[in-house]
């Protein structure tokens, strides 16, 4: 395919799509919109990634530290205004930024973030506390949602979503910070407790 | 990551003592020092009194935020590794054998033992909602690229197909607007009904504001639940918090007495009491 | 003010904000957003068009032709994607948007059809998920349109379009088949929910 469309200038045209985007963009979509294969695209993300962090040109170039960057967020690619000028955009923004989190709902979002999915009852065992008013929040929240329901007890299992991971700023569930082996095998000490 | 189990095992290789250390009867020192000797079978778990290394870690605990570096997380989690594996390995090893004769003992310590694991894992979630909560604060504060679509582009979208008769659409309103709730029947035999720590607080503060000093064992007689007995050690951990109670315990394992110490107490106080725990 | 912030880049700045805006901006208006005056913000503007179109820099550093440039449409300037790259651009939005609408943003048009004018996080905690994602497909299909902001809270609020009307075949909301009681006092319900 590259052959074929020897003109198309990657980088480019990966910029000009994500003038467009609203959502972050997997590479492997990036890919199959440009025709690339995903290891070319990768390296003209990176490329993108230096290009508007300011870095030296292969040639040497000096570059410009762009006002805006390429960041990996939630699961996919996004320009966003680079950090140090969120306080001047912010006035043209109307952002709602949505009311804060509890602290019982950070606790409960936690627990499902690390012991994913898992059930309301499961929480509850964890939290001591019944958790279904901070479940629902957490899902209308779009930060959590329903993985499956276990057929035999019909109890609905929870997950996190990509909105957190983009809310948390990460890109993936692997870069929470670690908080100990204890909680994967510790669980069947607690099983009974409620 | 929870999705990669670590074996409990590493621990023994990881000889990196923590801070805290712990005394009892037949030992003295780091405390996964005392997990290596166990998995080594060089110390009966059964020997090991949970409840005094429990005591012995809230102290620990407290000595640390009187220092202001409660922060420590990897230090705290590095400790729930410990404690949880010995609390398993005590598990196992209490339950085929089942030695002990006051049958209230081995309630007690096995609630307390339960207590402990429970306290250590809701510090971990708790500790750690704290970096969500910074992580989101961040993250709110910055902008991305989302504007609407270039009109040129909007038109060219492909022509929307729309087969909804008005019939349809209003079916549709109705199943949107059915609260979606969990299918509850059939499942409240399976668990102990919810408790509430601030009512439980109530319990013990009752108890306690006659007075007397009270025993955890006084406390906690007649509770059936396991989860009464579990809110109401939360609730004394809460009161002790808000500096309404004092402990003493003369020796390990010794009865644990409770004293009300609190000066201005209204009933204010309680209502806030076990808010961090969301009810 | 330019004294007291000799630091600002201006050429940075403006790129951030522009990076982020919907509308066309005014030269006024930007240089009221970082404080400088409009003559400095014209000349950086030019410069930005330049950088964009990927002429030389001052120093003769040979620039990029970006995939995307700045234009000045409706005496405003906006970043749009490059015309070049309106092919590729396209390809991808067609494969994003698909004929038909998914049946959760058929659920989710319901909603605001039935309790407009109504925000976002009213549909979500209706919905029990995030909507973000659903209410811009519905936007860029025409069928809701934003009705006001509420000033306090800086919410917007959606309603429908005639074109939903028309694609239900009906003259006016009122000819919607009644769905009550659940609506008539379901609200109730929700507002624990956020």
């Amino acid at each position: 395919m590259a052959s074929e469309m020897p003109a198309l200038d990657l980088p480019r045209a990966l910029e000009a799509i994500l003038m467009v985007v609203d959502e972050p963009q997997s590479v492997v979509g990036l890919a199959s919109a440009v025709e690339r294969p995903v290891k070319e695209v990768q390296a003209a993300i990176a490329a993108l990634v230096a290009d508007y962090d300011g870095e030296a040109r292969a040639d040497g170039t000096p570059g410009v530290r762009r006002g805006f960057e390429l960041r990996e967020v939630g699961g996919g690619w996004r320009i966003y205004v680079r950090g140090e000028f969120d306080d001047i955009v912010r006035d043209f923004v109307h952002t709602q930024s949505p009311a804060k989190l509890s602290q019982a709902a950070l606790e409960t979002l936690a627990v499902i973030a690390y012991k994913q999915p898992i059930s309301r009852g499961a929480i509850a065992s964890i939290r001591a506390v019944n958790v279904d008013s901070v479940v629902r929040t957490l899902l209308g929240r779009g930060l959590i949602t329903e993985a499956y329901t276990d057929s035999e007890t019909g109890a609905i299992h929870y997950e996190t979503t990509e909105l957190l991971l983009t809310q948390l700023g990460i890109n993936s569930l692997d870069e929470l910070p670690k908080i100990s082996p204890l909680l994967d095998d510790g669980r069947d000490g607690f099983d009974d407790v409620r | 990551m929870a999705r990669s189990p670590e074996p409990a095992a590493t621990i023994e290789a990881d000889a990196a003592p923590t801070g805290f250390r712990v005394t009892l009867d037949d030992f003295d020192g780091p405390f996964d020092l005392l997990l290596s000797l166990i998995t080594k079978r060089e110390l009966d778990i059964t020997e090991v009194s949970l409840s005094v290394v429990t005591d012995e870690f809230l102290a620990y605990l407290r000595a640390m935020e009187q220092d202001g570096s409660i922060d420590a997380l990897d230090q705290a989690s590095e400790f729930l590794v410990v404690a949880v594996t010995l609390l398993d390995l005590k598990i196992a090893s209490l339950l085929p054998q089942g030695e002990l004769v006051d049958a209230e003992d081995v309630a007690l310590l096995e609630a307390r033992d339960l207590l402990f694991a429970r306290l250590l894992q809701y510090r971990a979630f708790k500790e750690v909602s704290a970096w969500f909560s910074r992580r989101i604060d961040e993250e709110s504060t910055r902008h991305t690229r989302s504007v609407r679509l270039e009109d040129q582009y909007r038109v060219q979208t492909p022509e929307l197909v729309w087969t909804l008769s008005v019939d349809d659409f209003a079916a549709l309103a109705l199943l949107a607007f059915t609260p979606k709730e969990v299918p509850v029947v059939g499942l409240d035999h399976l668990h102990a009904p919810l408790v509430s720590i601030r009512e439980q607080a109530a319990h013990v503060v009752a108890m306690l504001r006659q007075g007397e000093p009270v025993t955890f064992r006084q406390l906690i007689a007649g509770a059936t639940e396991k989860g009464v007995i579990v809110a109401r050690f939360l609730a004394l951990l809460e009161l002790y918090r808000h500096a309404a109670v004092g402990f003493e315990q003369l020796e390990p394992l010794g009865e644990l007495t409770v004293r009300w110490t609190a000066e201005n107490w209204t009933d204010e106080n309680l209502v806030n009491l076990g808010a961090d725990y969301g009810q």
